[in-house]
């Protein structure tokens, strides 16, 4: 365990290293932010003092290079904006956009794992197409939309939900439901199709011929095989949640790194913009790792 | 006809499976009995309709397969008639079975104790720890070393061969009346086969188990078993006890499977082997089953269907060069027109 | 000169809003039944003493010299003061922290400043402030307001509540000056003793509400100051709370829901759902904001010929954008001084000039009559409908033979093609004049602003010498006289054709009062219970 | 019975005849180490130290349990891996050597059978365009030159030519074997490895096969070594047969000297774990059934790799690993304890 | 003859054809095979009927639509459609905010929506394909390498991965492709390459190399037509979601840029008046939903019918 939890974080340095190579190279082919930070009449002098201040003038590789090496003591810069830490501007929004996260996360599982399974045991009949039909219709609307109608229904017409925010338990409700929908329709298919193989298996056969009942076959001898794709493949989908997420916060205006991003991008603040990414893809990382070990405690079959 | 000492009748069963292609028909007039203690096998090449049977018996045929017609007696219960929620209290229980596959038929994701204790526990009124007992007293009885901690691990950490071992301890748990085992050693090594092949032998001895064992290995049936069902495109063509039947095979097909097994003993002949493949059940040819692959197809087999007829000592053929009035026939059909049909 | 001139401009932050109380019109639906919950909620927030006032961004930066952006000093006025504060009414400015002041010389003023000023943290206000505050801004030539300071020159503090400030020749704004975007009062010692980023962190300031939280993109929490010098009844509010809510049908949605008391930037659809909801109401104010095209004037382009840019103003209905696109959310106007603008030419305000048929035969003499293709760039969710603007200008150009591209651009990007100097022929813009003054609204169009020269090419040497004149002329009068003739010139020329001002548009709960204010500062103190 | 006898081959002719392809201390090591940094790389010894002659002409059986590294043999002959140590000498290069276009070239030469009829052909391919591919790879044969060639390797194998425009899954498992056949034989090989060529087919098909090799090898002189983990079939196709237990060669000799003979405890136990389809042999046939699992290739027992599951293992078999020896002529076996007689007497030496 | 059957050796082959592979004989042709499968199923005709109206109106845009994409009509603001109460008779789906009659702009956005869709995916594939293909076959320092790239890529959020290319370049039609296609390429290369790994080891392909087959040869003929099916599977999924991203970059602001117009665009433009006139952003959305319906229902056939496995079903 301790082996393997070392090795992943040594896998780590180079996903990291190329990721911020990236995101540093769109940075620089951005051309520079100086434009944007100084007013208008400010002189080429001045436009070249606050380049050279920034290290901006510096060839390429001496940039990522000091970037690099600051990004490792932790240090991405000041924000433009702000005129202030990136990085802690970042984490103060951290907590925000992990509770969206993990409620929606929660609210799919707690949808998609019974409605999967329920048209998996149902093969065609009209549960299953219903489901299936809902799970692909929950795939096919944008999320923002989702979130406008939400908001004007639950919302405003009968204020069941407060309308944007964070805070209570019920603030989170809507953008959670909202963000949580695309995935619980993936994972509604997933499972399903997951359970249907399952159910074809030997060993569900196996069970069947021990005499033990319907639920026992379903629940434990197959659900729980069935969970160790859909588990690898739901951490596979963090990203995109995060990725909806940036549309989902602005909708609600739900005060987490996604706002955060897209005004940073739209004012190129690059130095928030390289903090941020950062972090999304640490920890993306980081739950693609919880689930690796999920997927290890579910399946005995892989050893430390 | 009831037999005092008949475990399990199966007449005339049908199989079909209702796939988007057409219906499918598997399994399609089989009749055979099993005694109590017997060891029967049921032989036949790939996809004769061996393992739908036996699925048909456990009440195991997934959709789109059905039994549409036939009768399964077992004991007195008519097992073809009987729900899934009936079938329940049969399978692990009276009627056990185990699959070709030790390397999937068990649970990854369990421990072995986890799934062997399953039946106990479902079928006879114990508590916990006496299941425990019960379990690692079986897995003992089928030779595994070290049976209290093979209880506590996972299938992936235990060999084929142990892993069949397991498969046959957790079928033989509740004592069984009837055992199938379908093809339980073609995944295995021979030698570890040899040893599960011993070892069924002897539990069947000690528990006095019928065995149905299902397997297109002759060699393996020469091994074992009393009496012998020779199946071909999903139909009984021959039945006969097993030593009659490796003397003096009656169907053609059972001759071919015979001489197209290698023997280890003589050298050098070359092999015989029976022309074209098994017919799928979706086209299956008119008349007799066999005729595209018989050497001794005749103009009467091409249209007209054999039954399973009773020669002596209880055999069975479906046949008609066994049939005296239609041989009368042909050959007074080759006396007039030459030589007979090959 | 070119000093004050870009104040507020382009760069500034959310859209549209301007006040004049005069032009705001209110729709009021008392007579309908209550909506209960969302009354429920808004009602318990009064009790409470709370306003929630929710806008389209969050402000940016607790640094008063180092932000450039109207929504964020819209928050700050509530935490710090000015020496002067503009008139909610005539938007004229007033002394504020000053008790007295007087100009010595054309360029030499001294002020008083009051006795009885506190900060938050209880530090006494005091002229090492005032000099401290604007010494920062003149040294420090990072700061975004840095260049519109330098002007004020040496600050001399004489005693305890006295300042000399020796102005860069003769300033005839210069109160308009100190009551704008970066002249609020820092606290001297605070700074010091704990560092700017503290003060940033946790900012400290004289103003009627004293800083308690700011959650980045989500919320301001401001709560009454006790000591305030104008005394403990000057608000009624306990707490403010100024939330950022990007999404207009969110928005609309707190508003109706009861969980905000004034709402910013309601588009025109969203007025009638505000209207016949029972217990808001939308206002609809003129702010000094004016939506205008800059037309490349260089040597060789099409628009240097002065037919062609009369024919673009000519094709362009511009009622027809105010009322039928904007709703009426705007005025036609030949020029960008507003009324209430030092120096604006009412005269020009509220005409507008629309003749198809003149527009055709003028691009037919300029050689065009087969139609011409030029390029617009506009940007995209800045103002109040400006694509939609955008695009109904291509469709009007189009009837008189203009083919326009229509290029809408990200701001950053935008903005960029903007200071760079890479406008196409055309480029939309919504500029504003946070000085009230037309020495900041005019300065683009000299012959030596940096605005004009390699981005319009407008050279007009009457033009110049109006300006100029105007610019040190300290005989009111005469002076706004002066800006009057320059802006007839621009609106014959046009360096930029004005399409109209825009109005500013709030969602209102019936629980307040509010009169928007035309120079977009959102006075809590301002919004009084009804 | 039928009388067609097949004509016993003259014994091996190893005093006589160069061999064909000569393996010598053939080692073939998987890296099974998870990750990237471990205390101890681990090995799975998937062929650890064969000796073997083929000489032209002749079948060499290999036989052996699953997973005792015969296919990583077979593999290794043909350079479908790369031999961790040892020599593959094919008439007198060594093949380990090779490389590139003269491997290429080389290939022409040995052509290799796969187990498996459903996955050894391209699902997408016609059988016409399967069987033309080796020929088009070394442009043997051009146009016309090419389609009468392929059209003839059908004939040769038994596919009648109207098959030629077919798709692999539209044939049984025996015809999609022959196909596979017909493409090994394109390019007239001296040398052909037949990797279970049977064991994925049903026991009437498998004799269809096993008797077009047999009547191939005659036509065309092949030499074959014959990959197999079920006795019979090897039997009736090998002149000499090795036996493979855990990555080594136990014991190597003619067919003959095999069946009457064994003198290694692991060829004598597989040898009567083999089921006689003969009901009344079935009391009175003496076996030995080997006892336990068969141990792991990453983790091999030490001294005799068989000592684990041999009756007659004692502490020598523990610790000294026996030397593979001719222990009779032309009979090679690597045990401390070889069998006498076949019948269980120990020799002890 | 007697009645007792002499064993005779049975002939040798020719190896007559069996009934089956006759019958499959007739019927070998891939298309009549597919057509059969796809009436068959369901939801796999209405998705192929769903896609085939739509490219048939994305193609026929111009000869369809009843007015012009970005023909105004200040008159006529905010009409209703036609059957709805205040509706113009002449804009069956009503009018936008500038009087535009929505029916037309939704055909002129099917072409965008399915280009951007279609050549994004085009971009994505060929580069993840070529990616897959090669560090799938080769292995080694360049497997290693594109799949450490590719574990880069996955870690951040491609519509943030967009994002920042689109405020890097100048936005548009190709810049929106060439960006959704660069981020999204990841998706196909592991895929592709995972598909590859498994068809490498198939015999087919140990066979070739056997016979001395070249590397590219192999990959050309082996390998890239069996994991082609994969391929298309993938990129039917990924127009679909690709037409709901382009909308999300529109709510953004950066996707689609006017005149231009994509059904993104309309109902991320159309989101304000949700609450007041409903059919702005109604009828876009529904276009999208419909269409993204019929593409995952194809796709899903496809699956079905390209899987192999699932052929016998
Ligand atoms: N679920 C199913 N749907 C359609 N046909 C099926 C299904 N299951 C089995 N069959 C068909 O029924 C026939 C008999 O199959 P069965 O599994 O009984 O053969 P078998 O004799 O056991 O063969 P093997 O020796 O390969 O196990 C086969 O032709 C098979 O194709
Ligand atoms: N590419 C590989 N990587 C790691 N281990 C391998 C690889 N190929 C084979 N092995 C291992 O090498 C050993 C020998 O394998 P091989 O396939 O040669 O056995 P075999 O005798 O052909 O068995 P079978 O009769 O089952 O085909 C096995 O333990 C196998 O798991
Ligand atoms: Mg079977
Ligand atoms: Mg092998």
């Amino acid at each position: 365990m301790k082996r393997f939890l070392i090795q992943r974080l040594l896998q780590l340095i180079p996903v990291l290293i190329i990721m911020t190579f990236i995101v540093f190279s769109l940075v620089y082919v951005a051309g520079d932010p100086v434009a944007l930070m100084l007013p208008e009449e400010a002189s080429p002098e001045d436009v070249a003092r606050v380049q050279e201040s920034l290290g901006l003038n510096e060839p390429f590789y001496v940039q990522y290079g000091i970037f690099l090496t600051n990004a490792v003591q932790g240090d991405f810069g000041q924000s433009y904006r702000y005129n202030q830490d990136a990085m802690s501007i970042v984490l103060e929004r951290v907590p925000a956009t992990m509770e969206l996260a993990i409620a929606s996360m929660i609210f799919a599982t707690i949808i998609a794992i019974p409605m999967g399974i329920w048209s998996a045991t149902r093969r065609n009949t009209f549960i299953d197409l219903f489901i299936t039909g809902s799970s692909v219709l929950g795939k096919a609307m944008p999320n923002f939309w989702l979130g406008i109608m939400f908001i004007l229904i639950l919302a405003v017409n009968t204020q069941i939900f407060p309308v944007s925010g964070r805070g209570t338990f019920m603030h989170v409700v809507l953008p959670a439901i909202t963000l949580g929908t695309a995935v619980a329709a993936e994972m509604t298919r997933l499972t399903r199709s997951n359970m249907i193989e399952i159910l074809q298996q030997d060993y569900v056969r196996t069970a069947k011929a021990k005499g033990v009942s319907n639920g026992i076959v379903t629940y434990k001898h197959s659900f729980r095989n069935a969970l160790i794709p859909v588990v690898t493949i739901m951490a596979l989908q963090t990203s995109t949640l995060v990725g909806g997420a940036i549309v989902t916060e602005q909708v609600f205006a739900w005060p987490g790194i996604g706002q955060l991003l897209v005004q940073a991008v739209n004012a190129r603040d690059m130095a928030i913009v390289q903090a941020a990414v950062f972090l999304i893809a640490l920890l993306v990382i980081f739950i693609n790792f919880i689930a690796d070990v999920l997927y290890r405690l579910l399946d005995p079959r892989i050893k430390y | 006809m009831k037999d005092e000492n008949q475990l399990l009748n199966v007449s005339n069963l049908q199989t079909h499976f209702f796939t988007e292609n057409g219906t499918v028909p598997s399994v399609d007039g089989v009749s055979f009995q099993v005694n109590k203690g017997e060891l029967v096998a049921i032989v036949g090449e790939s996809g004769s309709g061996k393992s739908v049977t036996s699925l048909s018996i456990m009440g195991l045929v997934e959709d789109p397969g059905k039994i549409v017609g036939g009768d399964i007696m077992f004991e007195d219960k008519n097992l073809a008639t009987y729900t899934n929620k009936q079938m329940r209290k049969i399978r692990g229980n009276d009627i056990a079975m185990i699959f070709q596959e030790p390397l999937t038929s068990l649970n990854p994701v369990f421990t072995i104790g986890n799934q062997l204790r399953e039946a106990i526990l479902q079928h006879q009124n114990v508590d916990k720890a006496t299941a425990k007992k019960m379990s690692i007293d079986m897995l003992t009885q089928v030779g595994i070393p070290r049976a209290d901690k093979v209880y506590n691990s996972f299938p992936h950490s235990l060999s084929g061969g142990m892993r069949q071992r397991v498969m046959i301890a957790m079928s033989l748990s509740c004592n069984p009346k009837l055992l199938i085992a379908d093809e339980p050693t073609t995944a295995l090594d021979v030698t570890i086969q040899a040893q599960i092949l011993e070892l069924m032998k002897d539990l069947v001895k000690k528990m006095d188990t019928a065995i149905i064992l299902i397997t297109h290995d002759l060699g393996v049936v020469a091994e074992l078993v009393d009496r012998v069902i020779v199946m071909y495109a999903g139909q009984v063509v021959e039945q006969s006890d097993v030593f009659t039947l490796f003397k003096d095979p009656k169907h053609p097909y059972t001759k071919g499977l015979l001489d197209s097994t290698p023997k280890i003993q003589d050298l050098n002949e070359e092999l015989i082997s029976i022309k074209g493949t098994v017919p799928t059940p979706a086209n299956m040819p008119e008349g007799c089953r066999f005729h595209p692959r018989c050497p001794h197809a005749m103009d009467h087999c091409i249209s007209h269907e054999p039954q399973l007829e009773t020669m002596e000592n209880g055999r069975e053929v479906r046949c008609w060069l066994f049939d005296e009035e239609v041989m009368e026939h042909e050959r007074q059909k080759s006396g007039n027109e030459g030589t007979p049909q090959k | 000169g070119g000093e004050d001139n870009n104040d507020n401009e382009a760069n500034t932050g959310n859209a549209d809003e301007g006040n004049d109380n005069n032009a705001a019109e209110e729709t009021d639906n008392n007579n309908a039944e209550n909506d209960d919950e969302g009354q429920a909620e808004a009602e318990e927030l009064i009790e409470d003493s709370t306003l929630v006032i929710a806008m389209g961004t969050d402000m940016v930066s607790w640094d008063i010299h180092d932000h450039g952006n109207t929504s964020t000093e819209a928050v700050h006025v509530n935490v710090f003061d000015y020496m002067f504060k503009r008139n909610k009414d005539t938007m004229e400015v007033e002394p504020h922290l000053v008790s007295d002041y007087e100009s010595i010389e054309d360029d030499v003023w001294e002020f008083t400043i009051r006795d009885d000023v506190y900060f938050h943290n209880g530090d006494q206000l005091t002229a090492e402030d005032v000099k401290f505050t604007f010494d920062r801004v003149m040294e420090d030539d990072t700061l975004s307001e840095h260049a519109r300071f330098t002007q004020l020159g040496d600050i001399e503090v004489l005693d305890e509540f006295t300042v000399r400030m020796t102005t860069d020749g003769p300033q005839p704004s210069l109160l308009n000056r100190l009551g704008q975007t970066g002249a609020s009062i820092l606290p001297k010692d605070y700074i010091e003793e704990n560092g700017m980023d503290h003060f940033l962190d946790e900012p400290v300031g004289s103003g009627p509400y004293s800083f308690v939280n700011w959650a980045r993109d989500d919320r301001v929490e401001l709560e009454k100051f006790d000591d305030y010098f104008l005394g403990e009844d000057f608000t009624e509010w306990e707490e403010v709370v100024f939330r950022a809510i990007p999404e207009t049908s969110t928005r609309v949605g707190e508003l109706l829901t009861g969980n905000a008391h004034v709402v910013t930037d309601i588009p025109p659809n969203e007025w009638d759902r505000v209207d016949e909801n029972d217990g808001t109401r939308h206002i609809n104010a003129e702010s000094n904001r004016t939506m205008l095209i800059i037309v490349r004037q260089t040597e060789g382009v099409a628009t240097s010929d002065p037919r062609v840019v009369e024919a673009i103003d000519l094709a362009i209905d511009n009622e027809a954008i105010t009322e039928q696109v904007m709703q009426g959310s705007g005025t036609p106007t030949r020029t960008r001084m507003t009324p209430g603008n030092v120096g604006a030419n009412e005269d020009l305000f509220d005409t507008f000039v629309y003749d198809q048929e003149r527009a055709r035969e003028l691009l037919a003499e300029a050689g065009y009559e087969d139609g011409l293709e030029i390029t617009m760039q506009a940007p995209q969710g800045r103002y109040l409908m400006d694509s939609d603007i955008a695009e109904v200008i291509t469709g009007m150009l189009s009837e008189v033979g203009i083919d326009l591209n229509l290029e809408f651009l990200e701001w950053s990007q935008f903005i960029e093609h903007y200071q760079g100097n890479t406008n196409e022929e055309l480029m939309l813009l919504g500029l504003a004049s946070s000085l009230f003054d037309s020495a900041q609204g005019l300065d683009h169009y000299t012959s030596e602003s940096p605005l004009n020269e390699g981005r319009m090419d407008w050279v007009n040497e009457e033009f110049d010498e109006l300006f100029f004149a105007a610019d040190v002329n300290m005989d009111p009068e005469e002076r706004s006289q002066q800006y009057q003739d320059a802006q007839e010139i621009l609106a014959e020329e046009r360096p930029h054709i004005y399409l109209h001002s825009i109005n500013m548009n709030f969602g209102v709960s019936d629980l307040v009062d509010y009169e928007p204010r035309i120079d977009e500062m959102y006075y809590a103190d301002e919004i009084t219970r009804r | 019975m039928s009388d067609k006898k097949v004509e016993t081959k003259e014994p091996h002719k190893s005093n006589t005849q160069e061999p064909l392809l000569e393996i010598r201390g053939l080692k073939k090591h998987f890296d099974v180490t998870e990750g990237w940094f471990k205390k101890k790389r681990e090995y799975l010894r998937a062929v650890d130290g064969i000796d073997l002659k083929v000489y032209p002409g002749e079948t060499l059986g290999i036989v052996g349990e699953s997973g005792c590294g015969k296919s990583t043999t077979g593999n290794l002959i043909v350079r479908l891996l790369e031999a961790t140590e040892g020599e593959i000498i094919f008439e007198g290069e060594n093949l380990t050597e090779l490389d590139g276009e003269k491997l290429r070239q080389k290939r022409k030469d040995i052509q290799m059978i796969f187990q498996d009829p459903f996955s050894s052909l391209n699902p997408r391919m016609r059988v016409f365009e399967l069987i033309a591919e080796p020929l088009r790879t070394h442009q043997t044969h051009k146009g016309k030159a090419l389609s009468e060639r392929v059209y003839e390797l059908m004939d040769v194998v038994g596919l009648s030519a109207e098959f030629a425009q077919r798709f692999p899954h539209e044939f049984s498992g025996g015809q999609r074997q022959r196909i596979g056949i017909a493409r090994a034989l394109a390019l007239n090989p001296k040398l052909l490895v037949c990797d279970e060529p049977v064991s994925a087919l049903d026991v009437s098909i498998q004799s269809q096969i096993l008797n077009l090799l047999k009547r191939l090898q005659e036509q065309f002189n092949l030499t074959l070594v014959f990959i197999a983990h079920g006795l019979p079939a090897v039997k009736h196709i090998s002149d000499r047969i090795a036996v493979m237990y855990l990555g080594k060669v136990v014991e190597l000799t003619t067919r003959e000297k095999l069946f009457a003979n064994p003198m290694h405890p692991y060829t004598e136990g597989l040898l009567t774990a083999v089921p006689v389809p003969d009901p009344e042999v079935r009391d009175t046939r003496e076996r030995v059934v080997l006892k336990g699992d068969i141990p792991s290739p990453v983790n091999p027992p030490s001294g005799c790799s068989f000592h684990t599951r041999c009756p007659f293992a004692d502490e020598k078999c523990k610790q000294d690993t026996p030397a593979f020896e001719e222990l009779k002529p032309d009979h090679f076996v690597a045990c401390h304890y070889p069998l006498e007689g076949g019948k269980g007497t120990i020799q002890r030496s | 003859m007697s009645q007792q059957v002499t064993p005779e050796p049975i002939p040798e082959p020719p190896v007559e054809p069996t009934p089956e592979s006759k019958r499959r004989l007739k019927k070998s042709s891939p298309i009549t095979r597919w057509a059969k499968l796809l009436l068959k199923s369901k939801t796999g005709t209405v998705g192929l009927f769903i896609v085939l109206v739509v490219f048939i109106v994305g193609i026929f845009a111009d000869q369809l639509a009843p007015f012009g994409v970005n023909e105004q009509n200040y008159a006529n603001m905010l009409a209703p459609p036609s059957w709805a109460e205040g509706g113009t008779s002449e804009h069956f789906l009503g009018t936008d905010n500038l009087g535009r009659d929505i029916l037309s702009r939704i055909i002129y956005g099917t072409t965008i929506s399915l280009l951007v869709g279609i050549f994004s995916v085009v971009v994505a594939g060929v580069l993840g394909m070529a990616a897959g293909l090669f560090s799938g076959y080769y292995g080694g320092w360049l497997d290693t390498i594109t799949m450490r790239l590719v574990d880069a890529f996955l870690s951040i959020p491609n519509i943030l991965f967009i994002l920042v290319i689109l405020s890097v370049l100048n936005p548009g039609i190709l810049t929106l492709i060439f960006a959704i296609g660069v981020t999204n390429w990841v998706i196909y290369a592991r895929l592709i390459r995972g598909e590859v790994l498994s068809v490498k080891e198939r015999e087919y392909v140990k066979a070739a190399k056997s016979i001395g087959t070249k590397n590219m040869t192999i990959i050309r003929r082996h390998i890239l037509p069996n994991v082609f099916s994969t391929f298309i599977v993938i990129s039917t999924l990924s127009v679909a979601t690709t037409i709901i991203l382009e909308a999300s970059l529109s709510f953004l602001g950066m996707g689609v840029q006017p005149p231009d117009v994509s059904w993104g665009y309309m109902l991320a433009d159309g989101r304000d008046y949700l609450a007041t006139n409903w059919w702005l952003a109604t009828f876009p959305g529904l276009a999208i939903t419909i269409t993204v319906l019929g593409i995952i229902f194809l796709g899903d056939w496809l699956r079905d019918v390209l899987d192999p496995r699932s052929q016998g079903r």
